[in-house]
């Protein structure tokens, strides 16, 4: 194993996309770590329906970049037994939304095992999200409320290159089930300094995105993105709170920063009813009742599915412009 | 699939006994319904490239035989589960070209009037239930369908697709054991086309998945997914077995999927003969030839019908075009149903059940 | 259809368990409309796992009331085939743990269906809930939260006898899929009177449990029961809203009741983190936010699978004095 | 399992090949796990009527061979998965009787420290991996399992157990589909107890799954679940293929739940004659008998040897009575795990590994 570390030619510094620092983050560990290995749908030759482990079999061989038959529940069950017997596998869904399809694998074997059991299930299940492609209905979902209403799995949806780099480390080497968000929204358009070599971005704190006084967005994934834009253009003391982890939620950030601006605006992609929005806008009007100036309001998807055509998934889909307007509401409140 | 001498023998016994359900319109319509995918899903490739039809595009090019031959054979009130390489079956029941190119670029116009994309679709006045993307999830609906036939005791069929790399999933097997033990009048049409994806045969299974039907109880039977009649003729038995109370069939269509999986992919991964071989197979030129060798078409009646449907696609694709983009304000409507509308009866060419002149096309 | 109608024995009115009006709603239903049929496992000659359906097949014969196999994705998959033909499937799911068995079918295909092609989709979709009986991590959830991240299902949890009688025949003629939480700790404990024969509750409606002008607590399923002994206990101005629905909310009544006493404590036996109790705190905290005279306070199971052994489960799920401490606070606020 | 000529026959040749593998101990060990199963299982029942098992009580009374003589071929680094009628093979591997019943009473003795209850338990180091209540999902736990193995290129092999029921699920295809491509050293125990809960076999499945195996590419071999050697002899060759890098196997124990499917349930559904025919053949006074008559035991050897296992679960018993309930504070911890943990070893009484003296029981 050491003689792998010695051997490994050091990652490029520098620029790279949010996609290529998950490509990174994945190489990285495994050089370092024989026991990770990564098992999903035509990962292996093909190099993932979004090119994540391209060149991966031809560096770490087929048995360490699995093509896995069409079954999500095989996928993840067996990535549990891998794990508990030893290895450190990571899941790719081809797409989040098929997270649907070994649902009870990720929620009653894997997040309930340790708890039970007092057995750690060190897997990562990387889950292509999101929407704002014509993915339709089955291409677009953000499932990771869902994941917070199961509890034992972490969940982690980084926003910039380098958190997607450091967060996948960190869940590759995290003993528990880690549920890994990665918007394909930002696979590209995404891009910044990622730190080569081991970089480590720790589960459980938000990362304040950007300064202010007047205002919190709390936002993840591709919000944050819309938020900062947002707050550029609006060019007011708005104050935006990255969460990077949603489970377990860095509450204290969450509430200094409310604390201190008396206004809350919780935003994301994923539709409403039950969202991460619920639970932070919940915490907030407990937590700090006594400090807000204003409602806590929430931009989100409503509750439809994400449909297909431009127009419509445009009207569905949070856009600059309800970022703007929201804030612009909430400032003058 | 290997032509070999006991398959030939095979080949022509199936062809003589489809003989006997076929009539020569049957056959000209076969072709049409096959040469109608063909150039619907090539304009739509063309509109793709044009930047005009939104996320991705997924087309069935090689597989026309099987969504046309078995789809030929269903009654109007029978039902269906249309999946992504399937197109010909929408036709043959009544979808038209220009709602299918509609559908894919998003328009109102489209069957799913912009709430889904590409094959996500299937028009319920004409009995078909879209397919969801999450495969074979499918399977049980139309299991669900053929359910709802034996319980009210209707001779009718429920007839549904699915890759060969689907039958990996649990969901597959559920339906599997289900319609066995229920004895359901369902017909699975299984396509072999050699890869899930980029995923080859013997990584989606060990042994070919044909061979699990006897296992839930049912026949399951390999045929020549390149060849129009014999799944045709495939699809009529297992049809006739399910209406006459006998329960499943599933049918095994070897076939070869002779684009990427999507516009996006390269099929790198496809060895060059594979691809080759089957190249010299393709469905259409294949039945063209036949119908003058054997069914005494004349050279320049096929050509006619071919260039006679590509016209028909044009101008569907012309109208399509014209379909405007869906207002906004769909968005959000149509999330829960007002009321149970029930599904529609679809067209069934196939001579057998014609009345009134219903059923020639296009 | 008119035939069978007619010469139906009536209904005994009057008191009955919770058990015995879910019994009827399924039976009556039954014997007006003929296309209503129970699919499941052991709901036949067994009558299910809690003799919903005991003499059932006696009745309507055994294809009226499936005995399935092991399998819940064909459970829910077949019932979507039979619906969309038709037919108006009721599904037993043998404990609503196994909900996550079927749940593409659910959330992907029964959700989805309207939406995308304008079919609906008329299953009921019955779960057994709750914990309190040492049920384990595998027989106490509450997956309510899952179904409102899913656009496209309703969502009720009756809370009496006589609203598990009526939600689940409206539920029954609903175009749409409903998942119906039935909690098993009220099937034999909660009893009141019910009305024979047709008896509907509209779906979407909440109910006042309990007038009061000082405190709300907003419940549903098990912690109305609780809410109102707690108000009863305490003999306080409490007012308590029993949800009924949880999709869509009845977020009129909800926010009139929150309106008028100015406190609100949000009550369930789910898990805490993007629950229902979550979406209705999100709401209050956003609509109510200037008639607010307190945090909006949350009564619910911590993060944690639900533990089998009485003193763990009794430290995990929340419990009488729980209610009656929570309320106390939030009065003296 | 009707018993035939032909079966017989097939009986005696299994038993003369265990012959082989099987030393006297062995079989005395053979019997006295499921005894220990039996009288554990008798034990918690009181306990149960009591009112001293909180929630529900299941056992597996009736399909004692099927545990122990599995459970018997694996080696210490081997590792399982054990449902909930398997009680034996948790003896067999280490857990002893009080920390069974300690944990159906919720105490903070018992093997998951009152976190789980009845047979969700499993102990992390005697390598047994818990099973959930959603059946078969540790098929492919136990999948994964051999996976590791495989890529590590260790000659291990990961055992489970499943109901013919949980066959009709589609996690148990995607397990059998999934092992079969890649050969993994997996045992799978198939119990055909002929119901799940009070589902018969012919709403369960249209075809026997044994058969299914083949078409998986593993073979399936059918025994008589109530003859522990003609068990422990498929397992062993089971084993032993898979060591061997032959990939999986699957065994059908033909069986009966001689119980109700819970403390609850009265089995009225059983037809009583089916229910007799089989009480005649339980599995331990069968073994029993086969001791004296075949093997040379004295009577009173064996009788002894059931007496002590008796006294033995009676002080077990009273053990467990002692252990305290858990602290609530408890009910909180051990969501996360703060650091990874390996799987231990399990015992492996069978002589083939004996070291040392390990491996005698009780
Ligand atoms: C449950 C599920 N997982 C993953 C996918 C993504 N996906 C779309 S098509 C496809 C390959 C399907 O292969 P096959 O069943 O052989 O059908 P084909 O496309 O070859 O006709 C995959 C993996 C899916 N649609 N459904
Ligand atoms: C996925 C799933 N659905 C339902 C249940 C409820 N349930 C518990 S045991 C059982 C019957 C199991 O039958 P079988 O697999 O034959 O095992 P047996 O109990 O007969 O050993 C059922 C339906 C379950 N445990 N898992
Ligand atoms: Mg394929
Ligand atoms: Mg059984």
């Amino acid at each position: 194993m050491n003689a792998i570390t010695a051997t490994r030619t050091p990652a490029q510094a520098g620029e790279m996309t949010y996609l290529a620092a998950i490509s990174d983050a994945l190489r990285e560990e495994m050089r370092r770590d024989p026991t990770v290995f990564c098992l999903g749908e035509d990962i292996g030759a093909f190099g993932g329906a979004f090119k994540v482990t391209d060149g991966f079999v031809q560096e770490f061989g087929a048995e360490r970049c699995i093509d896995a038959p069409l079954a999500e529940g095989a996928i993840i069950g067996t990535a549990i037994g891998a794990a508990v017997a030893g290895l450190k596998p990571v899941c790719e869904m081809q797409f989040a939304d098929f997270i649907s399809c070994g649902f009870d694998q990720l929620v009653n074997v894997a997040a309930k095992l340790h708890y039970r059991q007092g057995i750690a299930v060190p897997i990562v299940v990387r889950l292509p999200s999101g929407g704002g492609f014509s993915g339709g209905p089955f291409h677009s979902q953000n499932p990771e409320a869902w994941f917070l209403q199961a509890p034992g799995l972490k969940v982690v949806a980084p926003a910039t290159a380098s958190d997607a780099k450091g967060l996948l480390i960190s869940a590759i080497r995290d003993p528990n089930p880690v549920c890994y968000l990665e918007h394909k929204g930002l696979y590209r358009h995404v891009k910044g300094d990622v730190p080569s070599g081991e970089h480590l971005v720790p589960i459980g704190e938000a990362r304040i995105a950007r300064e202010g006084e007047e205002l919190t967005v709390i936002a993840y994934g591709s919000s944050v993105r819309l938020a900062l834009l947002a707050a550029e253009e609006l060019d007011e003391q708005i104050e935006v709170v990255d969460l990077r982890t949603l489970c377990p939620l860095d509450r204290e950030a969450v509430l200094a920063s409310v604390r201190k601006t008396g206004k809350a605006l919780v935003a994301h992609e994923a539709t409403r009813s039950c969202g991460v929005g619920a639970e932070l806008a919940a915490l907030i009007a407990d937590e700090a009742f006594e400090d807000l100036d204003a409602p806590v309001r929430r931009l989100t998807a409503p509750d439809v599915p994400i449909p297909f055509s431009p127009p419509l998934e445009h009207a569905v889909l949070p856009q600059l412009e309800d970022m703007k307007e929201a804030i612009r509401e909430l400032l003058a409140y | 699939m290997e032509t070999s001498d006991a398959s030939a023998v095979a080949d022509r016994r199936i062809r003589d006994v489809a003989g006997v359900h076929l009539t020569r319109e049957d056959r000209a319509d076969l072709l049409r319904y096959m040469v109608m995918m063909r150039a619907s899903e090539e304009r739509a490739l063309t509109l793709y490239k044009q930047g005009k039809v939104p996320g991705s595009f997924y087309d069935g090019r090689g597989q026309e035989a099987i969504s046309v031959g078995a789809a030929y054979v269903l009654a109007p009130e029978d039902r269906t589960c249309i999946l992504h390489r399937d197109l010909g079956a929408h036709l043959v029941r009544g979808v038209t070209p220009g709602r299918y190119l509609a559908n894919y670029m998003g328009r109102a116009g489209g069957v799913t009037g912009g709430k889904d994309g590409n094959m996500h679709f299937g028009d319920r006045r004409l009995g078909s239930v879209g397919m969801v993307s999450m495969l074979p999830d499918m399977a049980l609906v139309a299991a669900g369908m053929a359910l709802s036939f034996k319980l009210r005791g209707e001779p009718r069929v429920a007839m549904t697709f699915f890759g060969e790399g689907s039958t990996a999933n649990g969901v597959w097997h559920e339906a599997m054991n289900f319609a066995g033990i229920h004895r359901l009048p369902a017909v699975f049409v299984l396509e072999n086309n050699r890869f899930a994806y980029s995923t080859p045969n013997e990584l989606e299974f060990a042994v070919d998945p044909v061979e699990r039907a006897r296992t839930y109880g049912f026949p399951g039977v390999a045929v020549d997914g390149n060849d129009v009649e014999a799944v045709f003729e495939a699809a009529r038995e297992a049809a006739s077995r399910a209406r006459g109370g006998e329960g499943p069939t599933l049918i095994e269509c070897q076939t070869m999927r002779m684009h990427g999986h999507g516009a996006h992919d390269d099929m790198r991964y496809v060895p060059k003969e594979m691809f080759a071989r089957w190249e010299a197979r393709d469905p259409i030129d294949r039945y063209a030839e036949r119908l003058v060798t054997d069914y005494g078409f004349e050279p320049e009646e096929v050509d006619e019908l071919r260039r006679d449907v590509r016209a028909y696609v044009e101008e569907c694709a012309a109208r399509a075009l014209e379909s405007p983009m869906p207002e906004p304000e769909q968005a959000t409507e149509g999330v829960f149903a007002a009321a149970f509308e029930p599904l529609g009866d679809g067209r069934a060419p196939w001579s057998h059940w014609r009345r009134n002149g219903e059923g020639s096309a296009p």
